[in-house]
C-alpha cells in the first residue's frame, strides 16, 4: 500500500494511537487484577465488610 | 450589610499589612514587565506589538501570586471556621473576600498599566483602552481565581496548583484584553471586545462566589 | 430553648467516630464533654455546630430562632483562636465585633469582653506579641463580643493560667445564669455552677 | 418499584450488569474497531487535495469527538455527585478523567500530525487548537486536584466543582473559531460536505472509539469500586484495633 | 550527614505528597508557556525567536511558585525550632532544602524544556544545549530562591514579595540562560555563557545556603 | 551536669520581660515554670535553648560536651509540635530519629517513642487525621527518639488526657533517674519525683 509522500506522519499517528489505547487498556486490566487480588486477601484474612460501610456508599 | 462591609474592610486591611499588597503588587509588575525584554531582546518595534499581551500577562501572573493564600490563611488560624457561623451566608463571605483581592490588586494594577507601558513602548493612543479594558476585566481575575483558591486551600504547598487550575480559565479574559488593545482595529471589534470581557466579569462576580463558597464547604467538613 | 442531638453517628476518614449518641442541653446548663484522646469530642462539636454532616441522626436548637441555623446562633471556639497575627488586640476584637453582632453599643460591648479576660492594658498591641495563653484569651474574648445563645467551646482553658480559667469559668455561668447554655469539651474538671458530663469513651460502641 | 437509576445506583448491582455488559462491548468496539481500519485504509480513496494524509481523519476526529464527550460525561456526572448524591457518580467522574485526557492528547497529537503535511507546521495558536489544548489543561487540573487532596470524599466534591466551572469550555471549543487572526482556514461544515465515500469509515469509527471508550470507562469504573471496597476494609481493620486501643487506655 | 539525607529525604518526599510537586510543576510550565502565545499572537517566526526566553522565565515563575512556603511552613508548625536544634548547622539545613528543591523542580523542568520547546517552534538544533543550561542553571534558582524564601518568611502572604525580591537576583541566570540557547552563535560564545551559568550556580550553592541561614537565625529570635 | 542561668535579662519587643534572674538545674532534677499568662515563661525557654539572646547575664551546660551548643544537647518541645500532616505517624517519628540522633538502633527507639504515648495503632496514619492530643502526643514522642540530656518542654500536657499525662510524667521521671534535666513551663501542678517550682511571677520587675 501507498500512502504518498507523507507515509510516516500516518504511520505514526495511527501508532501512537494504538500505543496508547492498548497501554491505557493494559493498565486498565493490571489495575483490576491488583484490586481483586488485595480485595481477595483481606477476606480471607477474615476482614467483613461492614453492610453500612462508609468508604463505599 | 454591615457584616459584608466589616470583612471586606478587614480583608483589605490585611492585605495592606501583611503584605504591602498594593506596593508589592505594583513591585512585582514592574519587575515582570522589565524582565521580559531581558527575555525576548531589546527590539522595541518587537516589544511595542506585544506590549499588551506582556502586560496582561504580567498582571495574571501577579493575581495568582497574591491570591494564593487568601482562604488558606483563613483556615489555618480557625478565622474560617468562625467566618462560617457568621450571619453572612458563605457566598458572601467569599464574595467579599474575592472584592477585597480586586481592590488591593486588580484596582493598583490596573492604574499602573500604563506606566509600565511607556517601558514597552505600547503605542499612546492605546493608553486609555488599556486603564479602561484592565479596569473592567480584572474582577473576573480576582473572582476566578478565588475559585481556584477555595479549591485548593488545603494542599498545602498549593501554589502551582492553583496556577495550573486557574490559568486556563483565564484564558478567555486574558484574550479579549489583549484583543481589545492590540487590536486598535476598528471601533466596533474594540468594542465587541469590551463588552465580552464585561460579560465575563459580570458572570464571574456572580458565578465565583457560589462556586468558591461551594468548596469551602466540602472543606470545612 | 434546648440543643438536641438525636440519635447521632459521626464518621471521620470513613471511621465510625461516635455511634447512637443522643442528649440534650437545656437552657441554664453546661454539658462537659470528657473522654480520652480521639474519643470525638472535636468531632461531636464541630457535627453540633453544623461543620460536619453526621452520618445519621441530627441536631435541632429547640425554641430557638427557627430561621436560622444551629451554627447561626451558636458561637463555636475551636482549638484554633482565630485571632489574625497582624491585628491588633483590639482590633481583633472588633472585627469579630462588627462581622457577628447587629446590635448598637460596639465599643461597649468589645471593651468588657477584653476587659473581662484581662487584655485591656495589651489592647493597642499586635496580636502576633501575644503569649501563648494571651493569644488564647482573645480568642475567648469572641464569646462576649456578640450575644448567642449556644456556646461550643474545646478545651477553652489550654494554656490559660489559673486566673484567667477562673474568669473563663465565670463568663459561661454569667452565660448559663441568663439562660445560655454551653458544650464545653475539656481534659480538667471547670468548677461550673450547673454543669452535666457526658464521658464520650464510656458511649464508645464496642469495635 | 424501583427506577433504572436506582437500580444502577447499587454498586453491587453496577457490577453485576456491568460484568454482562462489558464483553459485549469491547466485542463490538473490536468488530467496529476491525471494519472501520479496513474502510478507513482499503475501501476508500485519498482526497484530491490532502492526498493520502485524510486517512489520519478516521483517527483523528473520533478522538476529538471523544476529547469533548468525555468532558461533557465528567461534567454530568459531576452534577450527580454534587445535586443528588448518585453514589456511582463520583467513580464514574474519576474513571473518566484520564481516559479523557488520553483521547485528547490523541486529538493534539493526531491533529498535530496531520498539520505538519497540510499546514507545514505542527502547530498554530488558532482558537480551536487552543480551545482543545485548554481542555487538555482542564483535564490535567482535575487529574492534579483530585491527587493532591488527601480526603478522598472532599476530593471528588471539590473536583465536580472545578469540572462543572470548566464545562464553558465546551461550547467554546466548538462556536468560536474567529476570535483572532489565525493561519488556519476558516472552519467549514464538514460532515455535509464531505463525500460519502469517506463519510462511512468515519462514521464507523466514530461508533467503534465510542464503544471502545465505554468499555475501558466500565472497566476503570469497575476498578474504582473494588479499590474503594478496599480501602474500607483497610482502614476498618486498623480502626478496629485503635478501637481496642483506647478502651485500654482508659 | 544522616542527618542531612534525612531532612532531603523528608523534604522530596513532602514536595511530592503535598503538591504532586513533579506533576504539578510540569503542567503549570505546560500552562504558562502556552499562555504566552496566547498573550503575544501566534506568529511562529516570532515565537521561535523568543523560545529560549518564555522557556526561561516560565521555568522562573515555576520555581517561584513553589518556592514559597518552604520555609514558612516549617517555621508555622515547629519544625523549624527542632531542626535549629539539630547536629546540622543552619547553613546546611538550607542547603538542604534548597537542594531538594532542585530535585523536585529544578530538574523535571529541565528535563520538560525541550518537550515544550515544540510549542514554541523552537529550533531543533537548540534542544541538546536547552536541556543542558538548564540543567547548570536551575541549582541557582533553587539556591537564589532559597535566599528570598528565607527573608520573607515571616511576612505571611509572601508570595509576591518573594518575588520582588528574588526576581532581579535571577537575572544573569536568566541573561546567560538564554543567551545559550538562543545565540546558537558561535560554539565559543555558547561555551562561554555556559561557563558563567556554571560558575553562578556555583557561587549561589555556596552563598545561598549562609545567606539564606542568616536571615532564618534573624527569624528564629 | 547542670544548666545554669546567670543574671539574664531579656528583652521581648523592647520590654523587659525578665531581668537579674539566676538558677541553676542540676542533673536528675526537673525546674517547673510557672505565672501567669504572659509572665515570660515561653520567653525564658527560648533563651534556654538559644533561640533569643538575652539582654544580660548568660546561659550555659556545666558538665555537657563543650563542643555543642545547650541547643544540640536539647529536647525543645514548644507550643507547636513539628508534626508534619501529610507524614504518617511513623514517618514523622522515623524522620525526627534520624536527623536528631547517631545512634543505630533507629527502629527499636521508635518503636518504644509510639508505644509509650499510645500511638503505636495509629502509626499508618498520616498525622493530619490525629486529634489535638494525639497531635501533642506525637510533638512530644519526639522526646524519647534520640536521647538528649536537657529538656525544655513548654507547658507539654496541652490538651492531653489523664492517661498521656501521666505517660508523660512517666517519661519525664524515668528521664531524671537516668540522668538528665528537665525544665518545664506549666500552669497544672505535675506530679513528678524530683521537681522543684520557680514561680516567675513572683520575680517579676515591678513596671
Ligand atoms: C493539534 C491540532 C488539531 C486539533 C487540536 C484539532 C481539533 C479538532 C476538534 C476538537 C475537532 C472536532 C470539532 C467538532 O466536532 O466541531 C476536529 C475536527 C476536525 N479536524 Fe481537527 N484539529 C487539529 C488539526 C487538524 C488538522 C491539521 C486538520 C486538517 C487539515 C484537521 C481537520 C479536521 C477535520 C476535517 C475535522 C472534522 C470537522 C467536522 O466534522 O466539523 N484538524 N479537530
Ligand atoms: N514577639 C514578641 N514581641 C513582643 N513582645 C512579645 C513577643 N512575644 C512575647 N511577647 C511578650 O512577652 C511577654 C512574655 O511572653 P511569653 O510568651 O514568654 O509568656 P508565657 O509566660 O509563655 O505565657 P503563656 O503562659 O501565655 O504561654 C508577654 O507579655 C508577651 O506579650
Ligand atoms: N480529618 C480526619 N480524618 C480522619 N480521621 C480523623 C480526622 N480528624 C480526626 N480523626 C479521628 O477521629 C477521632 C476523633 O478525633 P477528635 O479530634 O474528635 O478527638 P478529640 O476527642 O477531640 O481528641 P483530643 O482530646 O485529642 O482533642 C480520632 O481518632 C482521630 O484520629
Ligand atoms: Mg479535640
Ligand atoms: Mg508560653
Amino acid at each position: 500500500m501507498d500512502l504518498g509522500p507523507h507515509a510516516a506522519f500516518i504511520w505514526i499517528s495511527y501508532a501512537a494511537v494504538t500505543v496508547t489505547v492498548t497501554g491505557l487498556i493494559l493498565w486498565l486490566i493490571a489495575d483490576g487484577r491488583k484490586q481483586a487480588a488485595d480485595l481477595e486477601a483481606l477476606e480471607r484474612q477474615g476482614v467483613k465488610r461492614r453492610s453500612s460501610s462508609p468508604g463505599v456508599r | 450589610m454591615k457584616s459584608f462591609w466589616a470583612l471586606l474592610h478587614r480583608d483589605v486591611t490585611l492585605a495592606i499589612r501583611e503584605g504591602g499588597a498594593i506596593g508589592t503588587a505594583l513591585g512585582f509588575f514592574l519587575v515582570v514587565v522589565s524582565l521580559m525584554p531581558l527575555g525576548l531582546g531589546p527590539d522595541l518595534n518587537l516589544l511595542s506589538r506585544i506590549a499588551a499581551g506582556i502586560l496582561w500577562i504580567a498582571l495574571l501572573l501577579a493575581a495568582l501570586l497574591s491570591l494564593n493564600r487568601i482562604f488558606e490563611a483563613d483556615h489555618e488560624d480557625g478565622t474560617l471556621d468562625v467566618l462560617a457561623t457568621g450571619p453572612l451566608p458563605l457566598e458572601l463571605v467569599t464574595a467579599a473576600k474575592s472584592l477585597a483581592h480586586w481592590v488591593t490588586t486588580g484596582i493598583p494594577l490596573a492604574i499602573m498599566a500604563p506606566v509600565l507601558g511607556i517601558l514597552l513602548n505600547l503605542d499612546l493612543a492605546a493608553y486609555p483602552i488599556l486603564v479602561a479594558t484592565t479596569l473592567v476585566g480584572t474582577p473576573a481575575v480576582s473572582f476566578l481565581g478565588a475559585i481556584g483558591a477555595a479549591l485548593t486551600m488545603k494542599t498545602r504547598r498549593g501554589g502551582l496548583l492553583l496556577a495550573l487550575i486557574v490559568l486556563p480559565l483565564y484564558v478567555p479574559t486574558l484574550i479579549f484584553g489583549i484583543s481589545a488593545v492590540s487590536a486598535g482595529a476598528g471601533p466596533t471589534g474594540l468594542a465587541a471586545s469590551f463588552l465580552i470581557l464585561a460579560a465575563i466579569s459580570l458572570v464571574t462576580i456572580v458565578l465565583g462566589p457560589l462556586a468558591a463558597a461551594a468548596a469551602l464547604k466540602v472543606h470545612l467538613q | 430553648m434546648q440543643l438536641i442531638a438525636e440519635d447521632l453517628a459521626i464518621d471521620r476518614g470513613a471511621r465510625r467516630v461516635i455511634d447512637g449518641l443522643s442528649f440534650a442541653v437545656k437552657a441554664g446548663e453546661a454539658l462537659l464533654l470528657t473522654g480520652a484522646n480521639g474519643a470525638g469530642k472535636t468531632t461531636l462539636l464541630r457535627t453540633l455546630a453544623g461543620y460536619i454532616r453526621p452520618f445519621r441522626g441530627r441536631v435541632r436548637l429547640e425554641g430557638g430562632d427557627d430561621e436560622l441555623t444551629v451554627a447561626e446562633q451558636a458561637h463555636v471556639v475551636g482549638h484554633t483562636n482565630a485571632v489574625k497575627l497582624s491585628l491588633s488586640v483590639a482590633e481583633n476584637a472588633a472585627f469579630w465585633n462588627a462581622y457577628l453582632d447587629s446590635g448598637e453599643d460596639a465599643e461597649l460591648r468589645v471593651g468588657t469582653a477584653l476587659r473581662h479576660f484581662g487584655l485591656e492594658d495589651l489592647s493597642e498591641f499586635p496580636a502576633a506579641y501575644l503569649s501563648a495563653g494571651q493569644k488564647r484569651r482573645l480568642g475567648l474574648a469572641r464569646l462576649l463580643v456578640a450575644r448567642r445563645p449556644v456556646w461550643l467551646l474545646d478545651e477553652p482553658t489550654a494554656s490559660l493560667d489559673t486566673a484567667s480559667s477562673e474568669r473563663l469559668v465565670a463568663a459561661v455561668n454569667d452565660h448559663t445564669n441568663s439562660g445560655g447554655l454551653a458544650v464545653i469539651a475539656t481534659h480538667l474538671p471547670l468548677a461550673l455552677e450547673r454543669a452535666r458530663t457526658l464521658n464520650l469513651a464510656a458511649q464508645k460502641v464496642p469495635a | 418499584m424501583q427506577t433504572l437509576t436506582q437500580r444502577l445506583a447499587n454498586p453491587t448491582r453496577f457490577m453485576e450488569l456491568s460484568a454482562r455488559l462489558l464483553p459485549w462491548i469491547s466485542a463490538g468496539a473490536v468488530v467496529l474497531l476491525a471494519y472501520g481500519l479496513y474502510l478507513a485504509f482499503f475501501a476508500s480513496p485519498a482526497d484530491y487535495q490532502q492526498g493520502e494524509t485524510v486517512r489520519i481523519m478516521y483517527i483523528h476526529v473520533p478522538c476529538a469527538w471523544l476529547s469533548m464527550m468525555v468532558y461533557a460525561l465528567i461534567a454530568l456526572s459531576s452534577f450527580g455527585l454534587l445535586v443528588f448524591r448518585h453514589p456511582l457518580a463520583d467513580v464514574s467522574a474519576k474513571a473518566a478523567a484520564p481516559l479523557g485526557a488520553a483521547f485528547t492528547f490523541l486529538a493534539l497529537l493526531t491533529g498535530s500530525l496531520w498539520g505538519k503535511p497540510m499546514w507545514g507546521t505542527y502547530w498554530v495558536w488558532d482558537a480551536r487548537l487552543t480551545s482543545v489544548l485548554i481542555l487538555f489543561f482542564l483535564y490535567l487540573g482535575l487529574i492534579a486536584l483530585r491527587s493532591a487532596l488527601e480526603d478522598e470524599s472532599a476530593a471528588s466534591k471539590l473536583t465536580a466543582i472545578l469540572a462543572l466551572v470548566g464545562v464553558t469550555i465546551l461550547p467554546i471549543i466548538k462556536f468560536s473559531v474567529d476570535w483572532w487572526n489565525t493561519l488556519h482556514q476558516p472552519s467549514t461544515d464538514f460532515t455535509s460536505t464531505v463525500d460519502p465515500s469517506m463519510r462511512l469509515p468515519l462514521l464507523v469509527m466514530a461508533i467503534a472509539f465510542t464503544l471502545l471508550f465505554f468499555a475501558m470507562h466500565l472497566k476503570a469504573m469497575r476498578n474504582e469500586i473494588l479499590r474503594r471496597r478496599v480501602k474500607a476494609l483497610r482502614t476498618q481493620a486498623v480502626a478496629g484495633r485503635d478501637r481496642l486501643a483506647a478502651h485500654g487506655a482508659e
